[in-house]
């Protein structure tokens, strides 16, 4: 993936952490609900997604999150973000997201409130 | 002589996938040697990203491309990022994108412009047939 | 429609401290969107600033900008940077600077073509009464 | 100091650890010269300058760390480099600093062998 951009997929009992790291947009966008797919069609429903080590973010990457939250709610399930900067939480917020979505500070409090 | 009080870097793109990484880059550093503290550093890019991929997606016209103009002013950067495309009216934007959306819920598309107005102290729109001129600027004491 | 096998960036910068960060950065975020691995993202950018800085410190013309083209081929960057300064001649630097220092054991001055030369594939000098163009060349499968 | 660099100076029993942080040039390689200086002033020859958070080097912050080693040979006192880049180490080698100052890769090493 050009850019360095990476998805980590750890699958837990009864939940999955996705960890991306670099630019989020189109491409990259689509290989994050890639993964998210995989992990929903093998039965998972609540998913985490760290962007610890993701900074930037284009509106065609947040619009593809909303997708993941949309297709998760279908299938009654929970969709938590954790290590937002200051800034993805204001667009995150400003764009709605926060009102399907949880938002937490870190992986153990995104856990906890699956 | 270079006014020291105003320093301009010039920066070409090509409408080329990731090329925005290269404008978000340069203002981010640019900012960085400014002192600007990292939040609006990260505002700054935003923006500047959505700008660059706005003039990708609709200027049509990948053939030309994209100039942005950085000026480093003693209490503020400004960045002014054109595209040799078809332009856009403003006023025609706001009406049909928001109508349609609002009843949807969450809204996928149309987020660009206004989150640049977010995270910009100041965005102005200069649009013909000829191209599109999206001038901003960001102060270091920002209110946003 | 322009060649997708090489693609151009321009980056114009003053004469101005630091700028030689926006440049390498520049270089850093292209190189990278390239693929290039991280030691060889770092050989360009030292290699960048050390020939922006030449370009302030002896061109002579902190008037004149800076000029930067980057064109990102297929299996290697090349960057082309200009100065329009006084120009130099490289038979002349190699013997001067070279000789006065050996003596003295560790040399402090006098290593930025050196240095430029041990990170990059190819380096060209081209130097006139008008100004400097330093071509160089980093291969993505690079042999240093 | 414009772009972030700063300079972090631990002194400990017998030797002082100088950390920099961000792009060693002519003005942040001067503020790194006044440190050191300043300590050697209250009687430390013995000095580990540690680069993990510095990546980028030009040649004039170089010549400024060359002034520093021969400040400390002429005190008969030792200078010790750690964290470089591999990048950063091929430009020490090749500008002859290896010859008249240890590079080692970590903090440990360079304290254990000052
Ligand atoms: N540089 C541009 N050239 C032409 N049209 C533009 C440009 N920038 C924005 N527009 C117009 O403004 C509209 C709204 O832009 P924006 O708020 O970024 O949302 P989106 O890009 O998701 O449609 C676009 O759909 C397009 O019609
Ligand atoms: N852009 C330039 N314009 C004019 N002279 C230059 C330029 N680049 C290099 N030179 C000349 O080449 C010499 C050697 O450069 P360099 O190896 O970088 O060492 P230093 O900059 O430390 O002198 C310089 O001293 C200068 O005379």
């Amino acid at each position: 993936m050009a850019n360095g951009f990476n998805v980590d997929v750890h699958t837990e009992d009864g939940y999955v952490v996705i960890q991306t790291a670099g630019y989020l947009n189109d491409p990259t966008g689509e290989a994050l609900a890639e993964a998210a797919k995989e992990v929903m069609a093998d039965g998972y429903n609540k998913i985490v997604i760290d962007l610890e080590k993701t900074r930037l973010i284009n509106s065609i990457g947040i619009s593809i999150l909303i997708e993941i939250i949309e297709l998760l709610e279908e299938q009654g399930g929970v969709l938590n973000f954790c290590n937002l900067t200051p800034v993805q939480d204001r667009i995150f917020k400003m764009m709605g997201l926060a009102q399907h979505a949880g938002i937490f500070p870190d992986q153990d409090s995104a856990i906890a409130n699956l | 002589m270079l006014d020291l009080a105003e320093r301009e870097v010039i920066l070409i793109i090509p409408m080329y996938p990731n090329m925005e990484l290269a404008a978000a880059q340069t203002a981010s550093i640019l900012a960085e040697i400014m002192n600007f503290e990292e939040n609006h550093i990260d505002e700054i890019q935003f923006a500047v990203i959505e700008t660059c991929i706005n003039a990708f997606e609709h200027s049509k016209r990948k053939d030309k491309p994209v100039v942005i103009k950085f000026i480093m002013k003693d209490d503020a950067l400004e960045l002014k990022i054109t595209d040799c495309g078809v332009g856009f009216r403003l006023d025609q934007v706001k009406s049909s994108d928001r109508d349609g959306a609002v009843s949807k819920g969450l809204r996928k598309r149309g987020w660009g412009l206004e989150i640049i107005r977010h995270m910009m102290d100041e965005v102005n729109v200069e649009s013909s047939d000829k191209g599109t001129t999206i001038t901003m600027t960001k102060k270091k004491v920002s209110s946003k």
